[in-house]
């Protein structure tokens, strides 16, 4: 890129992420920055491109049993059990302040059912000031013996298809690393009717507390995110934007500005900050000034420059 | 208001064979620290250890700006902690969580500490001492050579009495045996406690017994520190309602709030 | 686990890994210990429970153009390219040395199609010093337009079928953990005769070089190994403990004692080091006396109690 | 014979604005060094950075049985052991990889070094003096105060030209620049050149020029440092045998041996 460098404040740094208007390309991820308000004392979220709330469901759920957490190499796992208030607390209780403050919301939606991703999607479809619909299908599908929705091309079809016939508002399923073939889940979102994809979720894993010679999650399993995960998220995001043509919200593992850059140069077109708020809660505007930096720097007009940039020749 | 800064390493001292204690100058943190809060440490700037780590506040300075760390050496965390010399420096969250409360004016304020849970109760026994409470501080450790709090205490003017297994100290025995012998029924007294968790379970037991109110300060492994995660659950007792989350709801509760663990974890 | 401490020389270490014979439960990780003689400055390869040895083809093969190699957070990415002699130079220049050492030798055989499996099979079967087959399934099968074996479990069948029918002695396949459901794999590789199970080879992953803007490994993708990987290779082995009834060689980002302790505990027979050897050429004979002393200390007779334990109630 | 040792960090000081001179206590090492090998550095017992460093060896104190190190801070391997404090100790394997041979009697050794590629030629230049060879050194770095090692050869007696681009040592300009003018067909040279790899290139093709011979220092990035990993390939010049390992077969080549890559990486 031999451009010449620019002042950073004559960077574009909006995105339009399938019909989500962002200020610039920084989010925080569902289930790391609650509702919003947890981080005021660090900084306004109205900065944000976006933040992502914490999964809601039809029912309010009480999670799962502690210990919840527990540090990895360069990771954590959690398995918080999608703890939440439901849908109608989440909309009369949190959206309120949420508004007030003028951030963009993007609602995280979680279902046992089919039936019920709908239900979801039709009650927060008018609700003012959300803007977009993350779907988070890393969920078991109780009517299909518990497999997980996000693991089949086909349930990821049909997912996509029934949100989207509830709603008008953009539409991000929220792939699942754990499976064969992410291209294949991806094309199937797309066929859906996704408008955009985000990836990726966390990879599932588990730890042994030898102490006690028993797994150290009270639910076993958990949800594995942080640095640890970012090569295999960057590997998908990659392959997903080879093949399908669908904008990508790139997160897992980011804790610094040059990881950021990564996720946008293999094609992220905005990206999310989750566990590496909780290491650095000023993270993800430091990287919002990180990007415009860079982008000047190499005197790119436009952030959208930079997406995909590592797959050019 | 919580915040977050760069704070200077005024000292980081080994206190006994395990423990440390650590000055750090936090202007920006002091002003809004209470008895019973908490700091969330980054103790280097690798991704290893990835998570801050939780510690409370041992002492305050407001007048010199700083904040005093009591800590115990038990894993990856806390040993890089040590190796943190003067004039580097840390980067400090706080203060985070609920704060002690006082005691109803005319009861005794009475404090049972155990092993390194001894720490948030040194700023609360300055701050009741300020505010004029009647105090007493009951210590219990292993051996006398990890009573690295005791001078402090005393430097404070607050009757402080020892118990240790080895007999080198004022009581042999446990602090809660200790706690039976001593106070039974003398003044109405309002508890606070911290330590080893089966320990906490017994001075709520001698409480319940004697028809007492007090506080307890827990502590569960934590992400955020703010109550974004909902990773540091403990169920409520008695209840329903679902998880508390000890970063934000607490660490400090009421004696009978919530469940303890009557077997080391 | 309540028993009386023992003297260390007490535990009897040995490990039957269906069939192969081994004097404690610590083998290297193929490609992270060259063929046994690059560590022989820092300790004696016979010490070990066995060396598995680089991946072996049909023909030699110059491997991948550099970079191949990049530090990720708690890990590395690795595209060696399956670089080695051939099988026949294996034998000729490498077998020798290994056999006059006393090294337990397990060979680790990469085909390019089932064919060649079998081939590389029969050739290895009577050659002598060579104690068991590892199969790398986590090749692509160039006669079904590159889909790597070990990621469909009917080809997981078919290989392990060919190569039992190839030799005399015990197959262990290495699971790929690029899979959507584990466990499928794992008893694709029982029904087609596997004598043990190796899991888990590498996650695929990328990592981005910002200032060329462009993959950092010249093959794009590659394997993620090291400490990162541990929480999901210690979840796939203890799914497949519950549902398979086959001894597991366990591995993923082992790099002490402690991580050893967890594998076992979830399920793990043995345990393999690879990473771990570049950050600590020690560690192998480190975990051997650290099992050894865990063991003692918990008044076990034999390691082979500690296996699975976590399971347990 | 290389080995492991936990060693001693005798001093590690700051020497330029990104450089760092490391001595460290390494008497099993130490029998075994010879010019242009290199040690591999765990800088910290964490799991970040994972892998370790390879550092050339700067300079060998068979006597003292010390090492040291020349490095420049670059990532977070450095940083880290920059932050090193003398009394710590830093686990090093060592020596390791293919030595610089001796030049053919009766030539002149010529050392031609950039920047931090200087490191591995103090040895060198130290061990040709004690054989009596006649060495000369060209050094060149950005600026005048990135010479950090020119003391050191000018203390060993042999003479050195520093080539800066600030004008302000010997030779204003490129130290390939310098190498053109001052040595051209003077005598019959033995080339020994570590550097960046633009750098390293030209110096091969100057030795092409006049007929000369020669050896050149390679960087490559490495997880073993022995030869199990297989990842340090580089590939042979006009070959088709595949890749020679940087850290076994190297990191010293035959100045025509290998490919160097004229654009920096
Ligand atoms: C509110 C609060 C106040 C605390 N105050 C003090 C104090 O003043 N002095 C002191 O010595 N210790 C205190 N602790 C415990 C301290 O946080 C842990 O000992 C420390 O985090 C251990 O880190 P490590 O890396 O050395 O150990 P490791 O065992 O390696 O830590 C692994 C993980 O477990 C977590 N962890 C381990 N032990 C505990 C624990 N007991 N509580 C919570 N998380 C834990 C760590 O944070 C980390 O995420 C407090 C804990 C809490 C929650
Ligand atoms: C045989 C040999 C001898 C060397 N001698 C010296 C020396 O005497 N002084 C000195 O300052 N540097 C020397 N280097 C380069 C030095 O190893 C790297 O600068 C260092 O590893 C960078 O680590 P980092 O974590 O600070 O940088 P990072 O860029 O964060 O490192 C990331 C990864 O890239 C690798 N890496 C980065 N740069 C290089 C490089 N130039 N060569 C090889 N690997 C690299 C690291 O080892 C690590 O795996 C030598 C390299 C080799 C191969
Ligand atoms: C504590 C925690 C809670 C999470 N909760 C949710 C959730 O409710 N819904 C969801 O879709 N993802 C959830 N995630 C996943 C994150 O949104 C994110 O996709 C993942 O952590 C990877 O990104 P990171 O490495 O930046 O954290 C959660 C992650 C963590 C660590
Ligand atoms: C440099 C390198 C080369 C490898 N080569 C092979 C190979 O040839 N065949 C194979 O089956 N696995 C190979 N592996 C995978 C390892 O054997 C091991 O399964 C993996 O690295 C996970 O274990 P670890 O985290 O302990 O390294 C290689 C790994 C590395 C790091
Ligand atoms: S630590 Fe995140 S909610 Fe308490
Ligand atoms: S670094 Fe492993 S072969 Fe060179």
């Amino acid at each position: 890129m031999p451009n010449q460098p620019l002042k950073p404040d004559k960077v574009d740094m909006s995105v339009n992420l399938g019909g989500l208007q962002m200020k610039n390309p920084v989010c925080t991820a569902s289930g790391t920055f609650g509702y919003g308000s947890e981080y005021i004392d660090y900084f306004d979220p109205a900065l944000l491109g976006a933040v992502i709330v914490k999964g809601t469901t039809m029912e309010p759920r009480a999670g799962n049993p502690p210990p919840r957490i527990v540090e990895t190499p360069a990771g954590m796992l959690n398995a918080i059990g999608l703890e939440n208030p439901g849908v109608e607390a989440f909309i009369s209780q949190y959206m309120p302040e949420l508004r007030a403050q003028g951030v963009t919301v993007v609602a995280n939606i979680a279902g046992n059912t089919l039936e019920e991703y709908g239900q979801l999607a039709q009650r927060l479809d008018h609700v003012e000031g959300i803007a977009a619909l993350e779907l988070n299908i890393s969920c078991p599908n109780v009517k299909q013996g518990g497999l997980q929705f996000g693991t089949d091309p086909d349930m990821v079809y049909q997912v996509v298809n029934m949100v989207k016939s509830n709603t008008q508002l953009p539409v991000i399923p929220k792939l699942s690393p754990n499976v064969t073939d992410i291209v294949a889940i991806a094309s199937a979102a797309q066929e859906g009717g996704a408008d955009a994809l985000a990836m990726i979720n966390t990879l599932m894993g588990m730890a042994v507390d030898i102490d006690r010679c028993r797994p150290t999650l009270a639910n076993i399993f958990g949800g594995l995110s942080g640095p640890a995960i970012k090569p295999v998220a960057l590997r998908m995001i990659y392959q997903v934007y080879q093949q399908v043509k669908l904008p990508i919200l790139g997160g897992g593992g980011i804790v610094s500005v040059r990881d950021a850059l990564e996720f946008m140069m293999v094609g992220a077109s905005a990206v999310s900050i989750g566990t590496g708020i909780f290491v650095d809660p000023y993270l993800p505007c430091q990287v919002i000034d990180g990007l415009q930096e860079y982008a000047a720097q190499h005197g790119l007009a436009s952030i959208k420059e930079l997406v995909g940039a590592a797959h050019q020749e | 208001m919580p915040t977050l800064e760069s704070a200077l390493v005024i000292s980081n001292n080994q206190v006994s064979s395990h423990m440390f204690e650590m000055e750090l100058a936090a202007p920006q943190i002091v002003p809004f620290c209470e008895p019973g809060q908490f700091v969330h440490l980054r103790v280097n700037s690798l991704n290893d250890p990835l998570l801050r780590r939780p510690l409370s506040l041992y002492d305050v300075d407001k007048k010199r700006g700083t904040i005093t760390l009591l800590y115990k050496v038990v894993g990856k965390g806390t040993t890089s902690l040590a190796q943190l010399h003067a004039d580097e420096y840390v980067d400090v969250m706080g203060p985070l969580g609920r704060p002690f409360s006082y005691p109803p004016a005319g009861q005794w304020a009475i404090l049972v500490g155990g092993g390194v849970g001894i720490a948030p109760l040194l700023y609360l026994a300055r701050r009741l001492k300020e505010k004029n409470y009647p105090v007493r501080v009951l210590y219990g450790t292993q051996s006398s050579s990890e009573l690295v709090a005791l001078d402090r205490f005393r430097q404070l003017g607050v009757q402080t009495v020892a118990a240790t297994m080895d007999g080198e100290a004022d009581y042999q025995g446990l602090v809660t045996d200790l706690l039976y012998q001593q106070l039974s029924g003398q003044e109405v007294e309002y508890l606070y406690t911290c330590g080893p968790e089966p320990m906490m379970a017994e001075v709520a037991e001698y409480a319940r017994q004697y028809g007492l109110n007090g506080e307890v300060s827990l502590e569960e492994h934590m992400a955020c520190g703010v109550g974004a995660c909902l990773g540091c659950a403990r169920k409520l007792k008695d209840s329903d309602e679902g998880y508390v989350k000890v970063c934000k709801d607490g660490p400090v509760f009421g004696l009978y709030e919530v469940e303890l663990d009557l077997a080391p974890r």
